[in-house]
């Protein structure tokens, strides 16, 4: 248990240096849609509300743990095709040119 | 949905999970290097979303998963609402939308730490990394969610946009924060003293509110990417409660580059980011302050007057502002140029990159009245073109119009790039009154000698533009 | 152990990802400085001849560390100092411009 | 070491170990990023040779680690030897030392599995996992190590440089690797089985042998970054053989940037990296092949003829190539060029990105000649200057001056762009002979109008010239 917390430990500095490398000159156009696509994958924590709420357990535990997902599953479903919608918007406009 | 498997592939289920979860990963670091930029981030976008498909898959044949009663209720009843916000919300209110969603994933995250402490029967089960992850999952989970909550309200106007502030307020919420993360480290030594839990669950609540209050709506923008950065992290810190790969890397993904994207909002607006935060900047010194110099000379202009001008011009060149999403005028305007189209003028439309109050503002508004994509001109590109340009229309724009940002290094946008509209032989700027705009500093241009102004709302305005073009 | 080889293999392919991103655009006269550093690096292998070497067991595998260590001391000591070597000489033309 | 310290922290010590880990591969990421710049290389390479002292030091804590002698004579033995060789290798040969440090870098991995399996009394306490890594290390260090090797010979010319091939070797060498896979799969279901490792060993290294034999010399620093990019991934398997997160993720590091540097560098060359795999290019139609037009006219120049065009011409400009290298010929170039500048003729160095056989080979060759860093243009910055030039002085350089690479699609150089030394008014090239260069393609400059060749070793020629020069 202790030696995989340095493991995720790693895990995590190494997911965040390539986070700080992926960023680069991002063309101001591209901020909302670019602030938004990567909000809706902060929805990841739906993975943990599926745990917290599907697991046995305590059943206050698994009510929050649905209310979990709802919140969970708005912001990934909703960020997604939200930023689908502006980016679309942005691509037809570009072909027609 | 374990239970759905023949017993055989149940031994290397957890690696399977695994393994599909480094696939899920890939997907979203690649969709977040498409989204860079502008031929590829819907792309992306897609790639992010397959990416996040397989993770949920992949997560029900976890064995822990026992019932889907809640799942699929949850799922369906979110879903549902996502969809439906997604779908009906206007263009010109996406900032919004987004500074909900935002909201929603942190608080998810909240109750992912909450819900784990609360399903488990022996608190004392959790060890001190787990407790620490609870206690900062919990933190900023709910910081974010009410924080995006105060950003939404502003964007919206159910809240003042004004910096709400009284001295010594930054210092309290620093000082509180801090105290927080001194009562998480006493929760993970007591567990079992629930109190705690809800002081510390409190403070993280009122932290969003009065972290955020202080700052002015048309900051809202880069508060809501900051916010998006914390509840990445608050994905991460779930994650380490969880013990799951997964939260942890696209958590801190989405950590990592939303304080990057923060950084270079900012910078685009010439600002620092603890400027930003700590500097109650924009909205306090708005309303009306720059009526002062009210009896420089102004000169004024008429409908009828404004149409023989850009009828009988060559090239006319639109600049938009914030005043043009107020108002709603995309279509008039839109009309307009179509009109001075069809008569031979040259129309063109010079974009800010900080025009309007989120990036990318002025294109979405104008691709929404389905302007044709080639007519918007960045800065770079535009300003060398007002030289020969007859006749400048500014519509809603003041900050970025404003010469101060050249000639005033004391000023609050000194030294924020803006378009040289001045290099035109005539500027013509619409709004309501002489106020100033975010920034809160008057405009010398409005008293220039080759300015007039068009007072009243853009919309109307244009429309009355629009008819005395008929007459012309 | 199971665990902990998928949490391995995820740092495995999380450092790549960091690899792939980190060389960009990298004008021609520094490959080979680039390359030769990347090699010193490389080199870092000596930290498991340091463990093969020094932890207790069959000579045999202790004497093939031992062989490891010279090796990959060799590669990380000349490694760092001729890459060192070749951009002081860059460096010094640039200054006296 | 861990016996020196007190016993109160050694229960912290693997963590503690662990987080030095964390800080080391962050060094060697920064360092690799800073390496990318030419302002910010050298500060990279010590960042990342900081990163490695701290993660040598730490090691030496861990608990495991009992006995010194190995550890110590080790180090100093391989210290004092890298040092020796780092300190007195000429700069001309800096791609065979490169060459020659990683194939023991390679060699190291290889062992360190071996000993690793060598060392566990019982071969049984290996799972599947470890014995898989152990036949992968082995297999990529070995491989590594005799290919860096070949390379190494090649460059300095103990192998000839030609491609030593004949038909199918290629797919032999294929099918030998895809055997050692499924060897390695065999070990791992039967460890006890020691021939089965031994023939792993020899595959692995008759292999590096014969997959590098067939590659031309000139291709060699493309195979050394490609092998760089080998050891590394070594490494990262000699860590999971040892269960290192620091070998890993350092390993996988430099194998992925190293992939990336070799695709950058065969871009330079204007060539795919199957192609510098499997196309035995460059050397085979090397020789002589080119003087096949030998009836065509050439105009032949001499020591004193040349100094008078020199001498009295207002700009010159120096091409370098292979041939300059070849002849060690950098001193006598600056000394021409002080001749020149001081008698008023402005001289300045046109150097092309892939003169020489290693990227940066003329810069560093000039840089050892205390050339002026300023005169030193790279291809862009001298190709418009040409047309303002009296006379090209083209010291060893054959490809990069070819024009076919401009006119004949079907020759192995089209598409890579070059110095257009005939826009300028005169031509001379210094070479031995009308024979071709690196790419094996005859030069149609030789026989131009305005050229003129001056035959013999670059050396000798440039020492007759500058003796000339005293006489003009
Ligand atoms: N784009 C971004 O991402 C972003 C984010 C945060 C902050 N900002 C800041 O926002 C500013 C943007 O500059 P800007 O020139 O676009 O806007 P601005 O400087 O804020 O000026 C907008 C002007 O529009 C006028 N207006 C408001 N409602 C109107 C209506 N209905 N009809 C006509 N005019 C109306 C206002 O004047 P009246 O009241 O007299 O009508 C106001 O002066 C910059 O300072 C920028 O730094 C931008
Ligand atoms: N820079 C890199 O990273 C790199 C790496 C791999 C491959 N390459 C390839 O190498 C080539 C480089 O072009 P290059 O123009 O520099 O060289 P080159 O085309 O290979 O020509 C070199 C010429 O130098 C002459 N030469 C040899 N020894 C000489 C001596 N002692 N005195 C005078 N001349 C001598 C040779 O002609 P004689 O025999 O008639 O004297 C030969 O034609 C390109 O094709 C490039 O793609 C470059």
């Amino acid at each position: 248990m202790e030696v995989d917390l340095t493991l995720l430990l790693f895990i995590f500095v190494l997911a965040s240096f390539i986070g700080f490398e992926l960023i680069s000159k991002v063309p101001p156009t591209l901020h909302t849609p670019l602030m938004s696509g990567a909000n809706a994958i902060s929805g990841i924590t739906i993975v943990g509300a599926l745990i917290v709420a599907g697991s046995l357990g305590n059943p206050l535990g698994k009510w929050i743990g649905f209310a979990a997902i709802i919140l969970a599953t708005i912001n990934v479903v909703g960020g997604f095709m939200v930023t689908d919608r502006m980016l679309e918007m942005f691509k037809k406009k570009e072909d027609e040119k | 949905m374990s239970v759905f498997l023949p017993e055989t592939i149940l031994n290397w289920l957890p690696d399977t999970i695994q393994l599909f979860y480094l696939v899920a990963t890939a997907f979203f670091i690649r969709g977040v290097k498409l989204l860079n930029s502008p031929g590829t981030a819907r792309k992306g976008n897609q790639f992010a979303a397959i990416g996040m498909m397989i993770g949920v898959l992949v997560t029900l044949f976890d064995q822990n998963i026992v019932e889907f009663e809640l799942i699929i209720g949850g799922i369906v009843i979110g879903g549902l609402i996502g969809l439906l916000l997604a779908k009906k919300v206007q263009m010109t209110s996406m900032p919004e939308l987004v500074a909900v969603f935002n909201g929603f994933g942190g608080a998810a995250s909240a109750l992912v730490a909450w819900g784990e402490l609360a399903r488990k029967p022996e608190i004392l089960s959790f060890d001190t990394t787990g407790l620490v992850s609870i206690g900062l999952s919990v933190f900023i989970g709910a910081l974010t969610f009410t924080g995006s909550f105060i950003a939404f309200g502003k964007l919206s106007g159910f809240i003042s946009g004004n910096a709400i502030t009284f001295p010594g307020l930054n210092m309290i919420n620093i000082g509180a924060m801090i105290a927080t993360l001194g009562l998480i480290g006493y929760f993970a030594f007591d567990p079992t003293n629930s109190t705690l839990f809800w002081v510390i669950l409190g403070i993280s609540l009122l932290v969003g509110v009065t972290s955020v209050i202080p700052i002015g709506g048309a900051d809202m923008p880069v508060v809501i990417s900051l916010l998006n950065s914390y509840s990445g992290i608050a994905a991460a810190m779930a994650g380490f409660v969880l013990q799951n790969n997964l939260l942890i890397v696209s958590g801190a993904l989405v950590g990592a580059a939303g304080l990057i994207l923060t950084n270079i909002m900012c910078k685009a607006m010439n600002r620092s980011l603890s400027n930003v935060i700590f500097g109650s900047f924009g909205g306090v010194a708005g309303g009306s302050a720059g009526i002062r110099d009210g009896d420089k000379n102004v000169h004024e202009t008429s409908a009828e007057d404004l149409a023989i001008q850009v009828a009988y011009a060559s090239k006319v060149v639109i600049v938009p502002g914030y005043g043009l999403a107020v108002a709603q005028a995309q279509h008039i305007v839109k009309e307009v140029a179509t009109k001075l189209e069809s008569r031979g003028v040259q129309v063109k439309y010079g974009i800010h990159p900080v025009a309007g109050r989120m990036p990318g503002h002025m294109n979405v508004l104008l691709a929404e009245a389905d302007v044709p994509y080639d007519l918007l001109k960045d800065m770079d590109e535009i300003n060398p073109e007002f030289t020969t340009t007859d006749v400048v229309l500014i519509i809603g724009a003041n900050d970025v119009v404003n010469p101060l940002a050249k000639t005033d290094p004391t000023g609050p946008i000194y030294g924020m790039p803006i378009l040289n509209v001045d290099d035109a032989k005539r500027t013509v700027v619409f709004k309501r009154s002489l106020s100033v705009g975010y920034a809160g500093v008057d405009n010398p241009l409005f008293y220039a000698e080759k300015n007039q102004m068009f007072f009243g709302d853009a919309k109307k305005s244009l429309q009355a533009l629009n008819e005395a073009l008929n007459e012309v």
